[in-house]
């Protein structure tokens, strides 16, 4: 193919009658795409704030232990059972003190660090099967809604998976993966990417059914034709054309899914499968702690508020990047 | 339509058997043992001898081909006569009994036939699971309304927090949270559901109304949460239409533009939602009827897990399973009944 | 005392087993809960009260060997039953029923889950309608096994005649709603759910139960049990209040009742694994007698272990009022109790010295010992349960101060005790270093309890990893001394013999670390009369006793 | 009627100025305008895309707050039935609910959304008589079926109980016309009623409201941009730019006589039908504005570049139990044609007539039943999928809707280049000289390529879509549509790049369009499509000159012309409604036989169905 010289433009414009023909310049300076997602971005107050958290919680709890360096597995039986600092504000008698700003537990161990150390694990569980979950029920979707012959029986696949009970599965998985995993990883990495597995593998169902339903409407869409006819590929056209467009479902779903995530987690470690008993997490340090919410409120309120947050700001975050990331709402 | 659904309803038969083996082989995998709830002061070689009286030993194809059997083709004929012998609806048919003397899947635990003791447990699921779908979504529809109608109003953002704390926080930390306050510090409310409670008067039904309350919010919370960021998404979609616009045209009073034009459009996205979460109400909740003591059929799966109870947790996952295929199909339809676009086939 | 007068005078009685019950047939499912619901309805011929002694019940009197009822060669025992004893429907109560519920137990394919109490028995002769002899194969010191305890009731011929062998689970209406001769007969049952029962019109003592109605509710789990008696009143007696003695004084302070507990013979204990657990065998030969622990094999680290321990402190953690530190495997009864209290204190510095003569020391200044460019590194597992996790916590915290290190695990118990050759999780495969967790004796007599450790009885591919030697525990003095114990009829002499057993396995060997004495704890409310707790038998033995105070 | 100068206006617009809030601060959608409409009168509001129309129309009915405008400034009287007239700028919704629908009514712009899915034609149209007129279920179902007979919906009874989407286009903007004329209000205020729609169905829903507003002496404010409907309609006319009237007349002076520049482009851009008449070879349109440049006819060549033989598309339609086929939908039916080197073939008809599906087929979007397509001596048929790809360097597609075929989410400049990339046919720096070359081609600023598709104009959206369509260096373009959602003037000048590339770069086209004046201006050969089939194919000239197939000369009457003069009459229109294309499986289509009346003039000869 030869390349063919294109002439210059032809049209000299006539000033007074061009204004009234000539299509409308958009007004505002063109800007780099970052920018314009930031700015949208920063007029989400929400969004902001739930950023904001979400780094705060991120940073403390894989600096935390720098800043705070007490071993949150070391046990310290004539200190058990402190207060938080807080308490001597209102009960001077109270066992409370710097040196366990939140109290301890029952067997002496610094709350604090065990929230830091718990965090770290319950965040990084939420990540992880989040997006183990994200990135299956994305495909899954993606594809059965892409290719028409697999649609039927990936649907018919996540309705199994959708009936298959958790709790079977997961001792399933500790009974045939604990030994390799834990030769390789480590007990506790092994335990991890266990439960990171079998929490992202039952729980892509309702990502890969949402997207599945916007890629089916999607791919009437006359740009995907187009794209067809400039000879992309299919794994061009998902990429590049399909899935930028059901960014909003995902985000949504992965909001949903990191909060399931911890909580999941925690129910597991409520029915007592999952990490060793001495690892903390949220999940467990707030199940634990249940027993004896009445006299030690702080030990369920605390984990359980940093569930909440992190949820709350994750969800937050979510509505406020589905709209930075949307050019159209951000054109407004 | 209907084609449709019997097109489905056909092509659903092999996947649920295929279900029901993938749940078979799982389980025949998964470590843990029928005897473990046996005190270890008697012997193994007892134990042995017990396990083998449950049938353990069995090679897995006879295992599997016994409770296809025994659920697709026993099961059936039990209900049969069930129905002519017993129930007021076709008692007077003459008395069947195509099911004497065959052996029905029997839970290992209690010995007994499974479906009768899922037949008990429906009553109280239904009661406390299902209510409080039904509380968590009368909660969440206005919610999800007005937040999309005041669409970032201070409304719209509590909303938000409120569902999203709620939808963030675990039912055993809930559940026990409300006991607490209004069992033992307040006194109000029972902390353990009476499963044998019978409403028959207006005194009665206050009890079940009392012991009701708590496990049903701490269920609702979790509904509200999910069904009201649907709502308030297909709102928001609905109301940027042209009809709505069409409709305001016409002088039709805010209310009804809203509650009318939008709601209708809305609530199609929304009830199938509701549909695909209906199988959950028949599995019951198994943390909340734990802490409250409902036993329903979450409680009987989790109890039945724990004995390594394999006939019952098969058969409940399986129903489970059916549940599911039958409530995706259902929400099909529906989303088809209830969109007048929408033409199956 | 107030509790005289008529029969249901009390009105309802409500008890909560957090664990529910799934049958009324003790004889098929030996789970506690099972039994003890079961208690209330069946009752056997006699039953041990809350001293370990035998008392009668269905029995005219306990057959000993001072009143005839037992042969002098041990081989055989009388029993009589009272006169005019009736079922709850009315029909008398035979020495039929006695055979009876012997053939039904006895049945090879019926699964019988007490078939251990019948061990042994060669007949069950009808004498007379009263008398009922059982004659056993060999000379039984102990014949006190059939018919006796909450184990092994009467059951009703007439109801069961149906039931025998493989068809014992078609018999659903029989298992759930079995015709006694106990206090109580059952209106409804719920498997796994809840049990309402009413008074036995029938039953054979006037005025007795108080109660006309009983309801025995199940689920949930024991902090919400114990609110329900102690916290909000509104039942009057929990099952099992294993929670941790703050949690369970805090709730004791709710005013509405209280803890109650009794010591029987159930050991918390840890056992260290004496073969090699290591992954690198081959399976089929980890932990087996063949390859010996490369650490635990050595008795001066087993004491090290043992010496870091501070039980006292355990007890405080974990059980408070209903645990005792014990070094013995039996603690009770007395007779056969040793007198050992040497592993009371701690001592972590003879702890490490005992190490560092055992040629494991810290080389390398990471806290950690070794021996041989190998670590002293110890995995120990045990069941999920939340005191058994602290208990963990502690115990690494100890052996850590002390240079061990130690990896915890914990397992579902539904694994960890089921028992299933094909799980790599239970207890007696004992894939891990040390484990722990808590066993006891039926009866009174420690002979079968000891027994469990001979040569040979451990846990091992050719035997589908039963067995009860957990431990692996293996010394010819050891079988050559029960073997003596089993042919000993006198008292004296057997508890001798059987302290002698206790100490080799704990004291001397070090093979295995009891911890704790754990005593049952209940919770009883404060309006209910009459409960006399007893871990030798069902907790619920005298309820036909309980009444309802003011 | 125009000069009779008792009546007082019904509406007198005066100084509006609407603004709306938004997040980059306040935005102007209507700056000052000021006119009457008296009774009995039809004002049509003129001006291209975003001129402030439809925010006019909005603040008549107080609707634009709902949008989150706001009405800042200026009047708006109302003259109501009892001769008291009020600021409605001004009053209360309360009586805004009671003005709305009863006394003005509204059609709206798309007959597609402008109905509620959900509820049967019969509940949207006994809605506001039951509110307005207090009328019970039974008598608001009997006007509403006389409302549907007077807009002439055929089978009245059965359309009160079928759903909005059951009906076709036309037939629905016929019921939201019935919905606006149910109260009978004085006042009826027609947003582009047919913008969406195909030329038959616009001469008949025109034809509609002239007669209506004949027979009941309402008064119409009819907003479009398309400036040959103004001159079949209007009494009068207002011409706005950017949130302005620029100026306002009586139909014929402004059509005659346009005073103000911005008019005098706009009249320019419209393409009448008619102005070809005499010419063999299209040409650029003269467009004010452009230097004076030679306008240069575009020959082509006779070399022939496609050949369409026979080609057969048919999609199946399933049903039963086992999801058997169980009839087919003929899209194209026994299709032939060719295209020569550098010259256009443009296919018109009808919407649903299969233009779409022969374009997809030729590129083998759809895969056909049957024929051959040869482009430059190369089977496309035969092709295998990679092979194919290759041979769409060669053909390429552009859309309808300039919107819809631009990926929101991607930057211009990424969209111009993935043509590129895919096939890898430049490296490196030179696929950005590339790409804005292409810009400069298309003559859209090259700061355009880093912006989104929706910060556009449809017709620079549509230009991007064409310098995609160029970046390959094709042969052949397949323009589906390709200007029929962009304003007149944008329209002229998008169709006069593609008649520049085409004589610059020896491009050919296979236009697809239902407007026959566009294609008149642009087309070397012609072929009208019906039911999947070509009824009529010939030399641009010949066949406009001298259409000879009745269903070609049905569609020349009822395209619009933009002269006042030339109004059409409803008695003119003829139309039958397309009968169905769906055939059971086994149904044997005759082959397509043609007779030649005039050299390279061929008209169908086996029964069309028309
Ligand atoms: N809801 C809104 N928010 C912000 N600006 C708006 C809104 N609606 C209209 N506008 C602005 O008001 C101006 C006039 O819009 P209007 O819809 O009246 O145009 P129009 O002449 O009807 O165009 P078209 O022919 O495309 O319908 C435009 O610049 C538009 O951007
Ligand atoms: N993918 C498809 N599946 C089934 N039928 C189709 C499909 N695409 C088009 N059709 C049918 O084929 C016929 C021709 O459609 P086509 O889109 O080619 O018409 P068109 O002339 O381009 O109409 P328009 O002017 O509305 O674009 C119509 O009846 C249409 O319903
Ligand atoms: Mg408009
Ligand atoms: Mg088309």
């Amino acid at each position: 193919m030869t390349e063919q010289p294109l002439p210059a433009s032809p049209l000299e414009a006539d000033l007074e009658f061009i204004t009234a023909l000539q299509d409308k310049e958009p007004q505002r300076p063109p800007r780099s795409q970052w920018r314009d997602v930031w700015d949208q971005f920063r007029q989400h107050k929400g969004a902001m704030f739930g950023g904001a958290f979400l780094l705060f919680i991120t940073l403390a709890v894989i600096f935390g232990p720098w800043a705070w360096d007490v071993d949150p597995k070391k046990l310290d039986i004539r200190n058990k059972d402190w207060r938080p600092i807080y308490t001597l504000l209102w009960d001077g008698e109270a066992r409370a003190g710097w040196l366990h700003p939140f109290g301890t537990d029952n067997l002496g161990r610094d709350i604090l660090a065990q929230l830091i150390f718990g965090g770290r694990t319950s965040m990084a569980v939420g990540w992880m099967a989040m997006l183990l979950a994200l990135v299956i029920g994305t495909a899954v979707g993606v594809i059965s809604g892409y290719f028409k012959k697999l649609d039927f029986w990936l649907m018919r696949f996540t309705d199994l998976v959708l009936s298959l009970p958790i709790l079977p599965l997961l001792l399933v998985a500790v009974t045939l993966f604990r030994q390799p995993l834990r030769a390789n990883f480590g007990p506790e990495g092994g335990m991890f990417i266990l439960i990171v597995g079998v929490i992202g593998l039952t729980s892509w169902m309702q990502t890969a059914r949402i997207v599945r339903g916007d890629i089916l409407a999607l791919k009437e869409r006359e740009f995907i034709l187009a794209a067809r006819s400039i000879g992309t590929r299919p794994g061009k056209i998902i990429r590049r054309h399909l899935l930028p467009n059901v960014i909003s479902p995902i985000m949504v779903s992965a909001t949903l899914g990191l909060a399931t995530a911890i909580i999941t987690e925690s129910a597991l470690s409520f029915l007592g499968v999952g990490f060793p008993s001495d690892y903390p997490t949220w999940g467990k340090l707030l199940s634990d702690a249940v027993p004896r919410m009445q006299e030690f409120p702080e030990r369920v309120l605390l984990p359980g508020i940093s569930i909440s947050l992190t949820v709350l700001s994750v969800n937050y975050l979510g509505d406020g990047l589905r709209d930075a990331l949307d050019p159209r709402i951000r054109g407004r | 339509m209907l084609t449709f659904t019997i097109r489905r309803l056909l092509l659903s038969i092999p996947t649920l058997l295929f279900i029901s083996l993938v749940i078979f082989l799982l389980l025949q995998l998964a470590p843990g043992d029928p005897m473990a709830q046996v005190p270890l002061t008697v012997p193994p070689e007892v134990k042995q001898k017990m396990r083998e009286a449950l049938g353990l030993g069995q090679p897995l194809h006879i295992q599997y081909w016994k409770w296809l059997v025994q659920f697709f083709w026993i099961e059936p004929q039990v209900f049969i006569d069930y129905l002519t012998n017993r129930s007021a609806l076709l008692g007077w048919l003459p008395d069947t009994s195509f099911s004497e003397g065959q052996l029905r899947v029997i839970s290992w635990q209690t010995r007994s036939p499974v479906m009768d003791i899922v037949m008990q447990r429906m009553p109280q699921t239904l009661w406390v699971v299902g209510l409080s779908y039904v509380v968590g979504i009368l909660i969440a529809i206005p919610i999800g309304i007005y937040s999309a109608y005041r669409h970032y109003s201070l409304f719209d953002q509590a909303g938000t927090f409120v569902t999203m704390v709620g939808f963030s926080i675990p039912p055993f930390f809930t559940g026990p949270l409300l006991i607490v306050i209004f069992s033992v510090y307040l006194g109000w409310l029972p902390s353990i559901y009476d499963t044998t409670h019978v409403v028959r008067d207006w005194a009665s039904f206050k009890v079940q109304f009392m012991q009701m309350i708590m496990p049903v919010m701490v269920l609702a919370l979790q509904t509200t949460a999910q069904i009201s960021r649907y709502m308030r998404g297909a709102m928001l979609d609905n109301l940027n239409q042209d009809y709505v616009r069409t409709a305001r045209a016409k002088g039709l009073k805010e209310s009804v533009v809203v509650m009318v034009h939008v709601l209708r459009n809305s609530m199609i996205p929304v009830v199938t939602v509701i549909a695909l979460g209906m199988p959950a109400i028949f599995g019951g909740a198994i943390i909340t009827e734990n802490v409250f003591k409902v036993n329903g059929i979450g409680q009987l799966l989790l109890t039945a897990l724990f004995a390594n109870d394999i006939p019952m947790v098969m058969t409940l996952t399986f129903i489970f399973a059916i549940l599911i295929v039958l409530f995706n199909l259902i929400a099909d339809v529906l989303y088809g009944i209830l969109d007048p676009r929408i033409r199956y086939d | 005392e107030g509790h005289e007068g008529e029969r249901g005078r009390d009105g309802e009685v409500k008890i909560i087993y957090w664990q529910a019950p799934s049958i009324l047939n003790p004889y098929l499912s030996g789970g506690t809960k099972d039994m003890e619901a079961a208690s209330l309805v069946i009752e056997p011929l006699g039953r041990y009260d809350e001293t370990g002694a035998l008392v009668p019940y269905l029995a005219e009197e306990i057959p000993t060997v001072e009143n005839a009822g037992v042969s002098e060669d041990l081989k055989s025992i009388t029993w009589k039953l009272k006169p005019d004893l009736v079922w709850s429907d009315g029909s008398p109560v035979t020495t039929e029923d006695v055979k009876f519920t012997a053939e039904y137990c006895m049945h090879p394919e019926g699964g019988c889950a007490q078939r251990a109490k019948f061990d042994g028995v060669e007949s069950v002769e009808i004498i007379d309608d009263l008398t009922v002899k059982v004659t056993f194969s060999e000379a039984k010191p102990n014949p006190y096994g059939p018919f006796m305890g909450a184990q092994s009731p009467i059951i009703q011929k007439a109801q069961f005649a149906d039931c025998l062998g493989a068809r014992a689970p078609e018999c659903t209406e029989a298992n759930f709603n079995p015709i006694g001769t106990g206090p109580f007969k059952v209106k409804e049952f719920r498997p796994n759910d809840v049990i309402t029962m009413e008074a036995n019109e029938n039953y054979r003592e006037e005025g007795k139960p108080a109660f006309a109605s009983l309801t025995f509710k199940g689920g949930g789990d024991a902090t919400a049990a114990g609110r329900a008696v102690m916290e909000t009143g509104e039942f009057d007696y929990a099952w099992n209040m294993q929670l941790a003695p703050d949690v369970l004084q805090k709730m004791a302070e709710g005013g509405k009742g209280k803890p109650i507990s009794a010591f029987g013979t159930l050991v918390e204990r840890i056992e260290m694994n004496l073969t090699d657990p290591s992954p690198d065998l081959p399976e089929g030969e980890r932990a087996t007698v063949q390859h010996p622990h490369p650490i635990l094999s050595d008795e001066k680290v087993r004491r090290a272990l043992s010496m870091a321990i501070d039980r006292e402190l355990l007890v405080e953690i974990g059980y408070g009022q209903s645990g005792r530190a014990t070094c013995n495997l039996v603690p009770a009864p007395a007779l056969y109790a040793s007198d050992n209290t040497e592993c009371l204190t701690q001592d972590l510095e003879g702890a490490k010295a005992l190490l560092e003569e055992a040629g494991w020391s810290d080389s390398d200044g990471d806290g950690v010992r070794e021996k041989d460019g190998e670590k002293l590194s110890l995995l120990f597992q045990t069941s999920t349960n939340a005191v058994r996790q602290d208990f963990q916590a502690l115990i690494k915290d100890w052996w850590n101060q002390i240079g061990v290190e130690v990896e915890l695990r914990n397992i579902d118990a539904s694994v960890f005790f089921g028992g299933d050759p094909g799980s790599p999780d239970t207890f007696q495969k004992f894939y891990a270093d040390v484990e722990m967790y808590a066993n006891n004796f039926d009866g009174t007599d420690p002979q079968a309890y000891l027994a469990e450790r001979r040569c040979d009885n451990e846990p091992k591919p050719s035997s589908q990893w039963q067995g009860e030697n957990i431990n692996r525990f293996c010394s010819e003095e050891y079988d050559a001394l029960l073997d003596e114990l089993s042919r000993t009829g006198e008292m004296e002499k057997r508890g001798e013999i059987a302290k002698q057993l206790n100490e080799m396995l704990t004291k001397e060997s070090m093979s295995l670390l009891p911890l704790v004495d754990r005593g049952r704890v209940s919770a009883a409310s404060n309006t209910l009369g009459g409960v006399v707790l007893n871990t030798w038998d069902s907790e619920l033995w005298n309820v036909a006793d309980w009444y309802r105070v003011e | 009627m125009l000069d009779q100068p008792t009546a007082t206006p019904i509406a007198q617009i005066k100084g509006l100025r609407v603004e709306f809030q938004t997040k980059d601060g306040p935005v102007v959608g209507v700056e000052n305008v000021s006119f009457d409409i008296n009774p009995g009168e039809t004002v049509c509001v003129v001006g291209e895309s975003g001129s402030g129309k439809s925010v006019s129309s909005l603040s008549l009915m107080r609707l634009v707050e709902y949008g989150g405008g706001e009405i800042a400034g200026g009047e708006l009287l109302f003259d109501r039935k009892d001769h008291a007239v009020i600021d409605l700028a001004h009053s209360g919704q309360e009586l805004m609910r009671h003005i709305r629908g009863n006394e003005i009514g509204m059609i709206f712009q798309e007959p597609m959304t402008a109905l509620n899915p959900v509820f049967t034609i019969a509940k949207q149209l006994t809605e506001g008589l039951r509110l307005h007129k207090n009328m019970s279920r039974a008598q608001a179902e009997a006007r509403a079926l006389e409302l549907l007979r007077q807009v002439r919906i055929p089978e009245p009874e059965r359309r009160l109980k079928q759903y909005p989407h059951e009906l076709s286009g036309g037939m629905r903007q016929r019921v939201v016309i019935a919905m606006a004329l149910a109260c009978e209000p004085r006042l009826l205020i027609a947003d582009e009623p047919t913008t969406a729609l195909d030329v038959t169905i616009q001469a008949e829903i025109l034809a509609l409201i002239d007669r209506l507003k004949r027979e009941t002496g309402t008064a119409v404010m009819f907003i479009t941009h398309d400036m040959a409907v103004v001159a079949q309609m209007a009494d009068r006319v207002v011409v706005m730019f950017r949130g302005n009237k620029v100026e306002e007349g009586s139909v014929a002076q402004i059509f005659e006589n346009p005073q103000h520049a911005y008019t005098k482009a706009l009249l320019a851009a419209v393409p009448k039908l008619g102005e070809m008449r005499g010419k063999d070879w299209p040409e650029p349109m003269k467009l004010l504005g452009t230097k004076d440049k030679e306008i240069v006819p575009i020959t082509g060549s006779d070399e022939v570049l496609l050949r369409v033989e026979n080609l057969t598309t048919r999609f199946p339609v399933t049903g039963g139990l086992m999801r058997r086929t169980i009839a087919n939908v003929r899209a194209v039916e026994d299709l032939s044609f060719t295209i020569n080197r550098g010259q256009t073939l443009s296919l018109v008809g009808e919407s649903g007539c299969g233009k779409s599906t022969a374009g997809r087929s030729i590129l083998r979007l759809v895969e056909p039943q049957s024929g051959h397509v040869t482009l430059d001596g190369k089977d496309i048929m035969a092709l295998n999928q990679g092979a194919l790809r290759m041979a769409r360097l060669d053909m390429q597609m552009i859309f309808q809707d300039p919107f819809a075929s631009l990926n929101p989410q991607m930057q211009l400049a990424e969209q111009v280049a993935e043509p590129i990339h895919n096939y890898g046919t430049l490296k490196g720096g030179e696929v950005q000289k590339r790409v804005e070359m292409l810009f400069d081609r298309v003559e859209l600023p090259r700061s355009f390529m880093r912006r989104f598709a929706h910060e556009l104009s449809g017709g620079q959206r549509q230009r991007v879509a064409i310098a995609r369509a160029l970046a390959l260096n094709p042969k052949l373009i397949i323009a589906d549509e390709a200007v029929s959602a962009l304003d007149v003037s944008v329209q002229a000048q998008v169709l006069n790049l593609m008649l520049e590339l085409q004589a610059e770069m020896g491009l050919s086209f296979l236009f697809i369009s239902h407007d026959m004046a566009v294609v008149e201006r642009v087309s070397h050969q012609v072929g009208v499509m019906y039911l999947g089939r070509i009824v009529e194919l010939g030399s641009r000239r010949r066949l406009f000159e001298n259409p000879q197939h009745p269903y070609t000369q049905a569609l020349m009457k009822a395209v619009p012309i933009a002269d006042p003069r030339q109004r059409k009459d409803e008695k003119d229109l003829n139309f039958k409604p397309i009968p169905s294309p769906i055939h059971p499986v086994g149904y044997t289509a005759q082959p397509s036989v043609y007779k030649e009346v005039e050299p390279g003039h061929l008209v169908l000869e086996t029964d069309s169905g028309y």
